[in-house]
């Protein structure tokens, strides 16, 4: 029994170092299909990832490469020009931990995906669907309220703030929500 | 409680009294607990020898991965993912957990009966050691298991090894494995400099040491002045990665080259740290094959010195191409190139040796001739490398590659083959088959010389390192698939030699205490010696003491045996000074190993290990030096 | 092969004191460790500095006063540490036993100080290189005087027991002083480099 | 099986023996004359190895005698000294040779070189600012001319190595090195990154095309200007897919509304005879693979695989490739 138990938690660490380090490389297209249709509440706030989400074990919030990959987007995609390095600018930050529409993941991943009023624009046909859940689990992660052992550090660049894995949300967030730019509307 | 000491008329039956008590008083008592808790160097010293050994057969496995996935073009057997995770492996593991630890367990085992004493000093600290070694052994592979295996190549250059670029605790893993061999072999190391400064046998002044001897001196010096720098480095990698310090983010004033010039300033030493203690076992193992004293001692040992001392101004050499002033690199190209003298001296030695000598062909002479005709390779090709000019050509191709394994295989893999052939009847109590032995060292040496002989020519041809496949228009895979099929015979070599081995060590002839008629004093033992290594310790009157006094060792009495006792001598002419308690078996290095283990793995993960974790470290370090009574205790 | 005795070892001292004693070659070698290890932490600073175009980077130089008393409360201690090694040598336990329970005051009082050098920094480990780089200077300082500390506290609870009168417990505490005289001298260019060189 | 040889560009591939430029010519003399005398010393060594275990001697085994010992030491000093004067001669030589390492004479042309995860960018600068232009993965140089190579590494470290042309210099962050190369005969020599720069470092090669000044001067001239409109259909509709799927995103093609950096810049890409730093040669199939299944063929890459329906791959391909 005692033999039993040892060898599934032996297991069952395997499994969690897997996949925090596992790299998908290339994901089949139906696949990343099923991935894009995430299911939305009426007010596109909260809801359900695809069932496919949960059967390839959550990917994008602890897997250390999807996390760093989706960190190269926030760059390459210009998230900076608006949001700055998570501080928020013309748009709102993330290092606080305050989220207007939500810390989840499919509400993350469908304002990249369809954008949102007062200025995000619509990413959808500007990334794939791999991309956007990637940078959705790296966008998670800057604000987050607890360390991700996979989350990664800081740029080999000037610091502006707290590195990720630091949990910046868990300093910032009794701060209360970074004020709101101009140029933005209210509420959602 | 002293038992009187026997008379210099001692008969037989006082004699085997004096065993029996003295066997009591440093028993390792059998079962699990004993086995944990044992504090002999012999038992540490070959459980040692054969992790590192079963560390050199994984990585092997590795290095077979590899020549199946470049034996052709576009090979899809392993993705680029695996291939670096593996080439990282194979190197991290051979440099960190075989070469440098092979090495010192080796000299574990071998310095205390060399030196004619009966433990190593501070042996608690040396059980302590192992603890550590084999954990980070298990940690490094445990994390490949789990595809978490280093992917950044055993030097881990930032910036790829960086908080940005090295994703996930891969980077980590290398680092911290990098601090567990570094604790074990620091340790090891202040323990072989203090047996061999201060536990000599009396008589036994400095120009009375043996080769290997003197070798392991120079080499644990290398390694207390060369591995801090290693430290530093992984400690501030780890830092840069964990709580976001920029040593080497450029951005923020620090610097990427930094890094290399931190890890070569320990990385070029530790060549010589894996080279210096095969070139003393050739000295040594050199004597009853060639059946006369090695020529030039006093060279000999120089040379050991002047290696060493050279080793630490060569190491902008592996960085001829990062864009460092010329003027600079030429003079660590002088440097270089000056470190081809000491090596020359030893090589003119042995081969003198051999020349006046009466060459015996058993096993070991075999594996020294292959080192010399290897290792001459290695050293050549080490001088073209050294030239700024040649090596903008070749630096980083598999012309590095081929030299490097010149140096390390040809160079420390053969002499320590030969080694284990030469100390096993020591090591077991039993010989290895001189049959199998000759056939493992034909098959080794053509293997390994069909194996990376045509690597130069890949280099020239302009074939990059750490590439995981090529292109069929390259011209490269004719040599490749040669190369591929050469590594075949090498494995079938070190197949048949691990067969040996394991053979031997339960069926093979029973061993005298001295089958080789060699000169130095570990054979003046039984096979394998007890577990207090000499009854009573012998008294040193010349460099070979077995064959100046061929009948009689002289011998020094009165050492108490109802403790373990052992004799401390002045450091330059070995001179009585006191007789000093050898701690007990111990379970408490176990617990400090556990311990640490825990601080330094938990330490991947949050900086706060360091605060919460020492302090099991410290209760198991104090329950590890508190005194708990025994005769060892008092004075 | 045939034995003859030659020597008689049986009138040797039980325990070696000073250079004869194995345990002060260790501490002897595990300070040169060490010593390499600081040396080139030292080196990393300058090289680090001589890469800056301004060096402090981006910050005022340290506050000398904690990093100051740090220093001298350090240098005081030197003088019981000495007069402890004295009386070890001596074998007198009611001395030493008093000696080491200055020196775990004196191991105590720089550590209270070292709090305030930190925040004297004016600079964060992960504000520049600069930082990381005193930071861990200090760090590592921090270390030895920690370890040394409880290797002091250890000992001296020890000398305070039956185990306290022996000849090995007397050669432990000289061994215990050597390893302060190595963190008092260790810290002297760490001083420097740290609090003068940033003023250059 | 996927990577078609590169047989349409039968060229000199990269080989430190198959030399074509001005400082590689004088390292591999220098690379021959170093082989061939330590080939000799090793010899020596073997010959004296060989007639020391062989040489008929005595069965039984001798003591040290006085006069042996001499003429032991004597012969031990001699190969010692002799190992100094070649050392010796060696370093003197390589300290000369590392003066070869720079190409004399005047610059013609600038060439700003960045290291990129797995890919090379490239700016050539001229005199003035209008001349500039950007490419990626394929160097064209005059033939006879002095290059000069700004290696910037932006990413990781990388190592640019021609070796038919010149040693390696390193691509450093934070470190910016040069490299002057001349070409002396007219060809196209491959090179490669030797640095370990992560997961496709076996895959970022270069080309490196040297050919006569007019024909460069033609290219450079082709190189400065905007993209070609599509004059069909298909490759119309191929510039409108590209313009309307991520691709934009992360390319340039001069002269439409495609603006990324993240990947190579594309407005003459189907002039490069590579594509995927050096992975296929470019043809329109090429180029459709590529873009079906990147991670496929060069698994780890920042090329994301972006959904297309076939017609649009095709039209894709085809307006790529036409980007001559």
């Amino acid at each position: 029994m005692q033999r039993m138990a040892g060898v599934l938690l032996g297991l069952a660490t395997a499994l969690a170092g897997c996949q925090r380090e596992e790299r998908q490389l290339r994901l089949d297209p139906p696949i990343a299909d099923a991935l894009d249709r995430v299911a939305l509440m009426p007010n596109r706030i909260s809801g359900a990832p695809p069932d496919v989400y949960f059967v390839l074990g959550k990917p994008y919030e602890a897997n250390a490469y999807n996390l760093s990959q989706g960190k190269r987007l926030y760059a390459w995609f210009g998230c900076k020009s608006c949001h700055g390095d998570g501080q928020g600018g013309s748009g709102p930050g993330f290092l606080d931990g305050w989220w207007y529409y939500g810390p989840e993941m499919v509400s993350i991943f469908a304002s990249i995906r369809d954008g949102r009023p007062h200025g995000m624009p619509a990413f959808g046909d500007k990334m794939t669907t791999d991309q956007i859940w990637q940078l959705a689990g790296y966008v998670q992660t800057i604000g987050s309220y607890q360390g991700k052992t996979a989350a990664p550090s800081r740029n080999d660049e000037k610091q502006t703030r707290p590195a990720e894995n630091r949990a910046p949300a868990a300093l910032l967030f009794d701060e209360g929500p970074s004020p709101v730019h101009p140029d933005q509307g209210p509420t959602p | 409680m002293t038992r009187p000491a026997p008379a210099p008329d001692a008969r037989d039956s006082d004699r085997t009294l004096l065993a029996g008590a003295l066997a009591e008083t440093w028993k390792t008592p059998s079962g699990f607990w004993g086995a944990l808790a044992t504090v002999d160097h012999k038992i540490i010293g070959r459980r040692y020898i054969f992790t590192a050994f079963v560390f050199l057969a994984l990585g092997g496995v590795l290095a077979a991965l590899m020549r199946i996935q470049l034996a052709q073009p576009e090979a899809r057997l392993l993705g680029p993912d695996r291939y670096n995770q593996i080439f990282t492996m194979h190197g991290a593991n051979m440099m960190f957990l075989f070469a440098v630890p092979v090495m010192e367990a080796v000299a574990v085992y071998l310095v205390p009966l060399m030196v004619g004493t009966r433990n190593i000093a501070f042996p608690r600290l040396n059980a302590f050691s192992y603890w550590i070694y084999l954990a980070g052994g298990a940690l490094l592979w445990t994390a490949f298991a789990l595809d978490m295996g280093p992917d950044v190549g055993w030097f881990a250059y930032v910036p790829l090894s960086g908080p940005q670029y090295g994703t996930g605790k891969r980077a980590d893993i290398w680092a911290q494995m990098i601090t567990f061999t570094e604790i074990s072999a620091l340790a090891v190391a202040v323990e072989l400099v203090v047996t061999i400064f201060k536990q000599r046998a009396p008589g036994m002044t400095l120009d009375r040491i043996p080769v290997f001897v003197w070798a392991m001196l120079v080499t644990s010096f290398l390694v207390i002045m060369a591995m801090p720098a290693i430290v530093l480095a992984s400690t501030s990698l780890i830092l840069d990665r964990l709580v976001g310090t920029h040593f080497y983010n450029p951005a923020e004033g620090g610097d990427v080259l930094l890094w290399q010039h931190l890890f070569w300033f320990f990385g070029h030493p530790e060549v010589y740290i894996i080279f210096l203690p095969a070139a003393g076992m050739v000295s040594t193992m050199i004597e009853p094959f060639a059946r006369r004293p090695a020529f030039g001692y006093l060279g000999l040992v120089m040379a050991l010195i002047a290696t060493g001392i050279l080793a630490f101004g060569l190491w902008v050499h592996h960085m001829f191409v990062a864009g460092l002033p010329r003027l600079g690199d030429s003079f660590f190209t002088a440097s270089s190139m000056a470190i081809a003298i000491p090596a020359g001296i030893q090589v003119f030695c042995w081969l003198a040796t051999l020349w006046d000598g009466t060459p015996v062909f058993k096993t070991p002479l075999l594996f020294i001739v292959g080192f010399i005709v290897t290792f001459v390779i290695g050293g050549l090709n080490g001088v073209m490398v050294a030239s700024v000019p040649f090596d903008t050509q070749v630096h980083d191709t598999y012309f590095v590659v081929a030299h490097f394994h010149y140096v390390l295989i040809g160079g420390a893999v053969f002499p320590l083959l030969g080694a284990i052939h030469y100390w096993f009847p020591k090591l077991t109590g039993r010989t290895m088959s001189e049959t199998l032995g000759q056939w493992s060292f034909w098959l080794v040496f053509v293997g390994f010389n069909a194996t990376f002989f045509p690597m130069h020519i890949l280099g020239l041809e302009g074939m990059p390192r750490r590439i995981y496949t090529y292109q069929p228009d390259l011209p490269w895979h004719g040599l490749n698939l040669f190369v591929s099929f050469s590594a075949v015979i090498l494995t079938a070599g070190f197949l048949l030699f691990f067969v040996n081995a394991i053979r031997s060590a339960r069926f093979g002839e029973i061993a005298p205490d001295n089958p080789w008629d060699a000169p130095t004093l570990e054979w003046a033992t039984t096979s394998p010696p007890p577990s207090y290594n000499f009854a009573m310790i012998p008294i040193v009157g010349s460099l070979r003491p077995l064959w100046d006094d061929r009948d009689t060792l002289p011998i020094a009495d009165g050492l108490r045996t109802d403790r373990r006792e052992l004799i401390v001598t002045t450091l330059a002419t070995a001179e009585p000074q006191a007789r000093e308690a050898s701690p007990q078996n111990s379970i408490w290095p176990l617990w400090a190993a556990i311990a640490t283990t825990i601080m330094l793995i938990w330490s991947i993960f949050s900086p706060w290990a360091v605060v919460w974790g020492s302090i099991p470290v410290a209760f198991a370090l104090i329950g590890w030096f508190w005194p708990k009574g025994t005769p060892e205790d008092g004075s | 092969m045939r034995e003859k005795i030659v020597l008689d070892l049986g009138k040797l001292p039980l325990h070696g004191m000073g250079t004869a004693s194995i345990t002060w070659w260790g501490t002897l070698a595990f300070m040169l460790i060490e010593g390499t290890g600081f040396a080139l932490a030292i080196a990393v600073y300058l090289y680090l500095m001589s890469l800056a175009t301004a060096w402090p980077i981006n910050a005022p130089p340290p506050d000398l006063l904690p990093g100051t008393l740090v220093t001298l409360i350090l240098l005081a201690s030197l003088v019981p540490n000495i007069l402890l090694s004295r009386w070890a040598e001596q074998q007198d336990l009611r001395k030493v036993r008093i000696g080491m329970v200055i020196m775990s005051i004196l191991g105590t009082l720089p550590l209270i100080v070292r709090v305030f050098e930190f925040p004297a920094l004016k600079v964060s480990w992960d504000s520049n290189a600069y930082g990381s780089v005193v930071w861990t200077l200090l760090g590592l300082h921090t270390t030895h005087i920690i370890t040394d500390l409880v290797d002091t506290l250890v000992l001296a609870a020890l000398m305070f027991t039956r185990h306290g009168r022996s000849a090995r417990r007397f050669g432990d505490v000289q061994d215990n002083v050597m390893y302060w005289n190595f963190v008092v001298a260790t810290w002297l260019p760490l001083y420097g480099c740290i609090y003068w060189l940033a003023r250059l | 099986m996927l990577a078609a040889p590169l047989a349409g560009c039968a060229g000199n591939w990269q080989s430190a023996l198959d030399v074509y430029g001005t400082s590689a010519i004088s390292l591999k003399h220098l690379i021959i004359l170093i082989v061939s005398v330590c080939s000799v010393v090793w010899m020596l060594v073997m010959v004296a190895l060989i007639a020391a275990l062989c040489r008929s001697r005595d069965a039984q085994p001798v003591s040290a005698e006085p006069g042996r010992e001499r003429r032991m030491t004597i012969a031990v000093t001699g190969a010692v000294v002799a190992t100094v004067l070649i050392i010796g001669t060696f370093t003197i030589l390589s300290f000369v040779a590392t003066h070869a390492l720079t190409v004399a004479g005047q610059d013609y042309l600038t060439i700003r070189v960045r290291g990129l995860q797995w890919w090379w960018g490239l700016e050539y600068i001229g005199p003035d600012p209008s001349s500039r232009f950007e490419t990626a993965n394929e160097i064209h140089i005059p033939v006879g001319r002095k290059v000069r190579l700004k290696l910037e590494g932006l990413d990781v470290i990388h190592s640019f190595w021609v070796p038919s042309l010149a040693g390696k210099q390193d691509l450093v962050p934070g470190r910016p090195n040069e490299l002057t190369i001349r070409a002396e005969h007219a060809g196209i020599y491959r090179g490669q990154c030797a640095e370990f720069c992560g997961m496709q470092h076996a895959h970022m090669a270069l080309l490196v095309i040297a050919e006569p000044q007019d024909d460069f001067d033609k290219w450079a001239a082709t190189q400065r200007q905007t993209a070609a409109q599509p004059a069909e259909d298909e490759t119309a509709t191929g510039l409108q897919t590209f313009l309307a799927k991520p691709c934009a995103a992360c390319h340039t093609i001069r002269g439409t509304a495609a603006a990324g950096t993240t990947g190579p810049e594309l407005t003459h890409v189907g002039s490069r005879r590579t594509i995927a730093a050096g992975v296929f040669e470019t043809t329109r199939g090429s180029l459709a693979a590529w873009i079906a299944d990147p991670q496929t063929i060069k698994p780890g890459n920042n090329m994301p695989m972006v959904p297309l329906t076939p017609d649009e791959l095709r039209a894709v391909s085809a307006y790529l490739a036409s980007l001559k």
